[in-house]
Formats: structure tokens, C-alpha cells, sequence
């Protein structure tokens, strides 16, 4: 079966090391704090000016001054800090964050991702995104393996408006963990009980597929 | 104005001189930490064909939103400006153009113009429609965009405390533009939530120095939440 | 090291991985400021083929100036070395390399290197000696030099207080070049007066970030004066 | 007589305006906080990272993290603000501060100025000179008019290496006031009971003379 967005999230989580300084980005990226795997700490870095995001603030606590970079409600970790941001993009676009995890729309062979824009439809901004993607090593990206209508979103080349180019080394789908590497996907994990057969059909760039594929376990 | 004093009556006071064709510059992040009543006034001036950068367009009714309604913004400089139907409206008829920038550009760009900067490169936007018609070159074998600064005729800001020298402090997320907008403006106006005597704040803690600051209002402030997320208590 | 505790017990811990040839950013403005510690272990650890990126070199005796005893420096980026007789001796025996660099580039330059930025356009040093060798470009009918960024292989700061994090703040005019130099190492070594419990420091007041920091010592320091200037009480 | 130190200093300091943030370079400059007009305010910028640079501390009030660009001990005055070095040279780079007194080995009829270096003696460094001089429009050059060998250090044509180019507007000697424009020296103001025919006589580079040049008043 296809992972869930919350499996799509705990499946991230386990990329996380102790110590990791990482950027969430907004929907299924956001979730990923959920599973944070036991006795490892990581800090959150906000875009808006914020290292050190904590949980939703109750009501009592909530505080206007006091949002994350998708504009909700927050509050901060013990030992957080806020900034500027300029100095909140100086991280980001100095290599200082070490783990990226952001949605796209569709993502290449060659690492190219396309995440902010859709011709014809409201031009709604790349916010911090492509300053994300262009300033760290270390980016994964979660989205379905295919649209709605069954349309591969692993291309050989995207056809939407780059956020980035050759920057994206790994992807987790509903479907699969692929690296992206020498101009490929290659296939190193797959849902449970989703078969190779399938990732291959709904890979339209291209694919490697090694002998052995193990498969997610949660 | 005798010496350092900072401080003006009124927001009539603080934003003579705007005129027609002006570039402001705008503090703020969604609608936190926005300039609250300088919008109010360029909206009640009636200001028009205002190009104005600023991470975001505020909403429909609220934040740099208001400014849609009279039709008075020709332009705007943003990362983001997804949250705003009027907004939208206006582009799609053409009566208002949307220069998109990365938001790390848009910080570095108004830090660059305060700073004596007109152009940096990053690696921001390389190969994306940003990088259109813009120079770019290589450094230690990757490749960089070009970025040239903005300055704006204006600059307005939102700050928590300030003496009245301009000396000022922000209040949590609520700092994000707005220190880089601050340096950026050929007549910077800081609005704040209170006033404070010279020597009140500690010299190392102030985060916009009075150099940067022009006019100094003390405001009242709505500060609007955009998106309300709680958990249980 | 778990999670985020940045803290070492030594100075032998906190230089582990400092070779012969490798480029260390330095903090620190004449003697104030300066990361003592750190510069006493390089000297005792004999590392060779410096080069340091600071503002001054120290006296004779004192700072940065001691490490010149060794010849343990092989080229200094500064703007002002004017203070230290070893150093003139071995400039013009040819021991000795310098590139001299205006203040505020260096700064900038600094900053740049720590925020992915490999290159900015100043007016400073245009038409002078600075400018040799660089290129020159026109922004709005003025002449800019291009100034290329700086990193270090260590950057050795020194801030005032911090959480064991690595969340600093600094103390009056000790800060000058220390947060610039903190965000441009690819390892940074950060000395303070006093280490406290993460949440003991306003994260609003906060000035280098712990995300800068990979190793903090908490240490002694002798803060030498270079110019005693008083009045009379 | 030709000026002394202090009267330079002393005149230098009715260029002044209430509200005038300056920064002063070591020497002379430095004489110009002793002259501000009473019921004047100026604030003094460092450029190590000081806004509201005060007096010189007694040996009770004595702190070695505490000075200024000289690196000489100082205090703050009411209001001051202290900064990062970037910040100090944003705000010098940027412009935002209103004058700078500096003083120079040469100056020349196109406004370039030698300040930093002589050749064969040991090269100290620009430390903030030619950040100072890049990023100021309003900045007085404060020097004596000829060398001790009766040289004179206004010229056609710098002959030491530049601190910056076509920057300077005003110089004060001990002689004379003089405004550089239009590739030449303009004489407005002279010493008291110095002669046009001295200033003419010590003056290399090109000077204008108008019919009537007042003397300064002390």
C-alpha cells in the first residue's frame, strides 16, 4: 500500500542525525517533527527568523509576534533563537542548515525540482524556497510518486519553472525512497507491498532499479 | 527637531513627502510585525502608482492588502503574494506588476542597499525564471546570479521599543524585514508600540541603530494573525 | 557531543584538526576581543604555514603577535598592522606575507563567506592599490571594485557569554569583528567568560547563533589595554 | 599666524550641524569633540562598532571592551548603540553618516587623497580610511598645509599611493580653508594674519583666489 503522509514523514525522519539543524517546509516536510526519532534532538530552523521552533502554543499562549515561516502560531524550544532575515537566509544560503525537506511539484533525473509555480494558474511566489534549495547540501523532497491522474511527478526533465537546478539528491514518494545521482533515479526503497513493477511504471525519467529492493518497514 | 529627537506627532508628520511614483520599502513578514499606520496613512493619502517591496502583500483588508482596494501600487517586490484574491484580480487584468524574488534576495537586497552594496552574487535562482536577463558567473566551479540592491524613497518599519533617538529593539518574529528595511530608505519612519527614554535600552541589545531612523511614531496595532494554529492546553 | 551541548574541555579538544597550511579567520579588534586561548594553543601546538584572516596582528608579545616568534604565520589578511615590530621585520626580511584589506571590506568579506555570497560590489579602494588586479564595474554611474569572499578552514572567536548551544552575546566594543568571523569558518571555535544553560539567554538578544558554533571552551582572559586613556575622576 | 592643532579643530567643528552623526579619525579629528557648539548635539561614530562614542573613562570607570577605533579607552554617552564591524561599515559604506574629519599626507586639486601609506617606510594599513572616504559625501580633510620642509601637501597630483578618488570636497590647514570643485583648490577661508600670497606660495595644485578671502574669526 501507498505510505501515508504521516509515513511519508516518519520515513524522512529517520534521515534525521542527532544534532541536525533542519528546515521543514510546509505540509507533509512539517510533519516530520512528529518522528523525531526517541533520544535525538534537532532544532528548527523558521525562514522567517526563528532556530529552535516549538509545538503550536495553546491558547493562552499564542502571540501574534510569534509565527513560523508557513505564518502560523508557535512557540520556541529552550535554547532557541531569532533573528533577521537577512541573518535567517545567511544560514540558509551559507550551507549552515544541514537538512532541507521540501515539497515539489515535480523533480528530475538531474536533480532539477520545480515546486513554486504553474503557468496559467495564480503566481503565488517562491517565498524562501529556492534559496532553500540552493543553499543546502543535504535537501529531501516529499511528494506523491504521480498525480491524481496517474502522471509520473519523477521526470526526466521537468516542465514547470525550476526552483533549482541539480539539487536534489533524494526523494521520498508515497511509493518509493530513490536517490538521484549520474543522471538517475535509482530505487533503494519501497513501501510495503508496493512492487517494483509499479514505481517502474510510474517513473517516467530514468530509473535504476538494483537486484534487491527492500522494503519500508513502520 | 532639536539634536538626536527622533519623534513626530502624527502619521500626516511622519510620511510628508510621499509622493506619486515612490519606491517604499516595507517591513514585515505576512502580517507579523507590519507597519500598521503607515499603511493606514499612504492609504488615506491616497498615494498612487507606488512601487513597494515587501516580502509579502498583506491580505485581502489588511497589511499592504488595503493599498489594492484605491488601486494605488503599480508594483511589488515579493517572495510571496499568494494570500490576497484582490491581489490576484489586479494582476491578472494587468494593472499591477509582481517582480517575484527569492526571499533570501529580497533580505540580502535591502541589507545591500542600506549598506553601500549595489550588487552581490549568490547561487539563489541559478537556472530558474529568476535568473532571466540577469549576469552570471562562476566561483570556485558553481555558478551565481547577480543581484543589484534596492533602496526605496521610503522605508517603513514596525519596531517593539525605541528611545527617541531610534534606537530600536523588535519583539520576537516580528524583527524579520524589518531591520534590513530600516537601513534601506532615503527617509526611514519607525513605528513602535512604545517610546522609551535615551539610555533605557542596554547599547549592545538595540537592533536598529538611531543612525537609520528618520521619524519615530509610537502606533497602536491590531497585529492581525494570519493563520491561528493552537494546540491543546 | 549529544544533541546540541557544543562544549569541549580544552583547548586541545577545541583546535583538534588545525595542519600546517590551513586558513584560520580571527575575531577580535587590536587586543580587544581576541580569542586568547586559542592563539596560545596554536602557538603551542607549532602549527606552521598559517594564514590568518584578522583585522590587526597583535603586539609584540601579546595576541596574534605571538605567533609570528615561531614564524607560524605565512600571510596575514588584515587592514591595519601597524602595531608590532616582529612583524615588520619579518615583512621586509620577505617571511612574510600581507594583503592588506580595507576594514569595512574585510568585514563584508567575512560576512560574505559565512552567507554563501562569493562576491559584492564596493566603492571602497576604488583607484587605489586596493584595486589592483580586481575587476571594476559601474552601478548607477559610479565605479565599484568586486571583493571576493572569505572562508576559513577554523574560524577562533570570543564572545562574552554563551549557552552551551553556542548561542552568544558579546561585550561593548569586544564584539567588532567576532560575529562576522564566527559564521565563516567550516569549524568554529568559540571562547567565552562565562558557559550558561540553553534558555538562560533571551533568544531575541541573542547575537552569534549557536548554528555557528561547533566547539565552545569556556576560558580565562587576560584582556590586555593597548591604549590606557583616562581622564580625571 | 598659522592655526594650531586646536584651532584647526576648532574650526573644523563650525561645519558642524545639531544632529550630525561623525566620525572622527585619530589626530586632529579626534580635537573636534572638545569644539562642538554649546546647545549643539553630535553623535560620535567608531568605526570598530560604536554609536555615541563618550570621554575618556576615569581609572575607576576603565574597561579593556570597551574602545574605540584608536583603540584607546572610551566611554558611551546616553543614547549610544554598540555593533558588529559589518554593521559599523554598513552604516559608513551606506552613507548614513553625516561627516567624517579625517586626516592625510596629500590631497589634490581632484579631490583624491593619500593618507595610508608612504613607500619604503613601513606599511601600516588603511584600517576604515577608505571605507570612510568611499562611503561619505561630507568629509573634511584636516592636515597641515605644507610639509616641515615647506612641501606643500595640496597638489596638482597625489604622488603617494590613494586612500580614494575624487572624494575629498573641504581640507583645513593651518593656513586655510579651501573647497576642491572643478579639478581646482577655491581659497574661502584664511588664518588669521596669514597672507593670499602665503597660501598661493604654499598651494602646488591649482588654487582659485577670489577678490576677497576673509580672515577666520577666533
Amino acid at each position: 500500500m501507498s505510505l501515508s503522509r504521516d509515513q511519508i514523514a516518519q520515513r524522512v525522519a529517520r534521515e534525521l542525525e542527532d544534532g541536525y539543524y533542519v528546515n521543514l517546509g510546509i505540509g507533509i516536510p512539517t510533519l516530520v517533527a512528529n518522528y523525531v526519532p526517541d533520544g535525538m534532538e534537532v532544532m528548527l530552523q523558521s525562514e522567517n527568523g526563528l532556530l529552535g521552533m516549538g509545538q503550536f502554543p495553546t491558547e493562552a499562549e499564542i502571540d501574534a509576534d510569534m509565527i513560523n515561516a508557513g505564518k502560523q502560531t508557535v512557540t520556541t524550544v529552550t535554547g532557541a533563537s531569532i533573528f533577521s532575515s537577512a541573518e535567517s537566509f545567511a544560514m540558509i544560503r551559507g550551507g549552515h542548515v544541514d537538512l532541507t525537506v521540501l515539497g515539489a511539484f515535480e523533480v528530475d533525473q538531474n536533480g532539477n525540482i520545480a515546486s513554486y509555480m504553474i503557468p496559467g494558474k495564480l503566481i503565488k511566489g517562491m517565498g524562501g524556497a529556492m534559496d532553500l534549495v540552493a543553499g543546502a547540501d543535504n535537501i529531501i523532497v516529499t511528494m506523491t510518486h504521480a498525480s491524481k491522474h496517474g502522471e509520473s511527478k519523477l521526470l526526466e526533465k521537468c516542465t514547470l519553472p525550476l526552483t533549482g537546478v541539480s539539487c536534489i539528491k533524494k526523494v521520498i514518494t508515497d511509493l518509493a525512497l530513490l536517490e538521484i545521482k549520474d543522471g538517475a533515479f535509482h530505487l533503494l526503497e519501497r513501501a510495503p507491498g508496493i512492487s517494483v513493477e509499479e514505481i517502474v511504471e510510474k517513473t517516467a525519467g530514468k530509473l535504476v532499479v538494483p537486484d534487491n529492493v527492500p522494503e519500508m518497514a513502520f | 527637531m532639536a539634536g538626536f529627537d527622533k519623534v513626530v506627532a502624527s502619521y500626516d508628520d511622519a510620511l510628508k513627502g510621499l509622493e506619486d511614483g515612490m519606491t517604499i520599502i516595507a517591513g514585515g513578514f505576512g502580517l507579523c510585525g507590519i507597519p500598521e499606520g503607515s499603511i493606514a496613512q499612504i492609504k488615506k493619502m491616497g498615494t498612487k502608482d507606488l512601487t513597494i517591496v515587501s516580502n509579502n502583500c498583506g491580505v485581502d483588508g489588511f497589511g499592504l492588502g488595503i493599498l489594492l482596494e484605491d488601486r494605488q501600487v503599480k508594483k511589488m517586490i515579493s517572495s510571496y503574494v499568494g494570500e490576497n484574491a484582490l491581489f490576484e484580480q489586479q494582476l491578472l487584468a494587468g494593472e499591477l506588476e509582481v517582480e517575484l524574488t527569492p526571499q533570501g534576495t529580497l533580505a540580502e537586497k535591502m541589507r545591500a542597499g542600506g549598506a553601500g552594496i549595489p550588487a552581490f552574487f549568490t547561487a539563489t535562482g541559478v537556472g530558474t525564471p529568476v535568473a532571466e536577463g540577469k549576469e552570471t558567473r562562476e566561483f570556485n566551479g558553481r555558478e551565481y546570479l547577480m543581484e543589484e540592491s534596492i533602496t526605496g524613497d521610503f522605508a517603513i518599519v514596525k519596531a517593539w521599543k525605541a528611545d527617541r533617538y531610534g534606537n530600536a529593539i523588535y519583539r520576537h518574529t516580528a524583527m524579520n524585514f524589518n531591520p534590513m528595511a530600516a537601513t534601506a530608505g532615503k527617509i526611514t519612519i519607525m513605528e513602535v508600540e512604545e517610546i522609551v527614554e535615551p539610555g533605557e535600552l542596554n547599547p549592545s541589545e538595540i537592533q536598529t541603530q538611531g543612525i537609520y531612523v528618520d521619524r519615530l511614531i509610537q502606533g497602536t496595532f491590531e497585529k492581525r494573525i494570519e493563520k491561528r494554529t493552537t494546540r491543546e492546553a
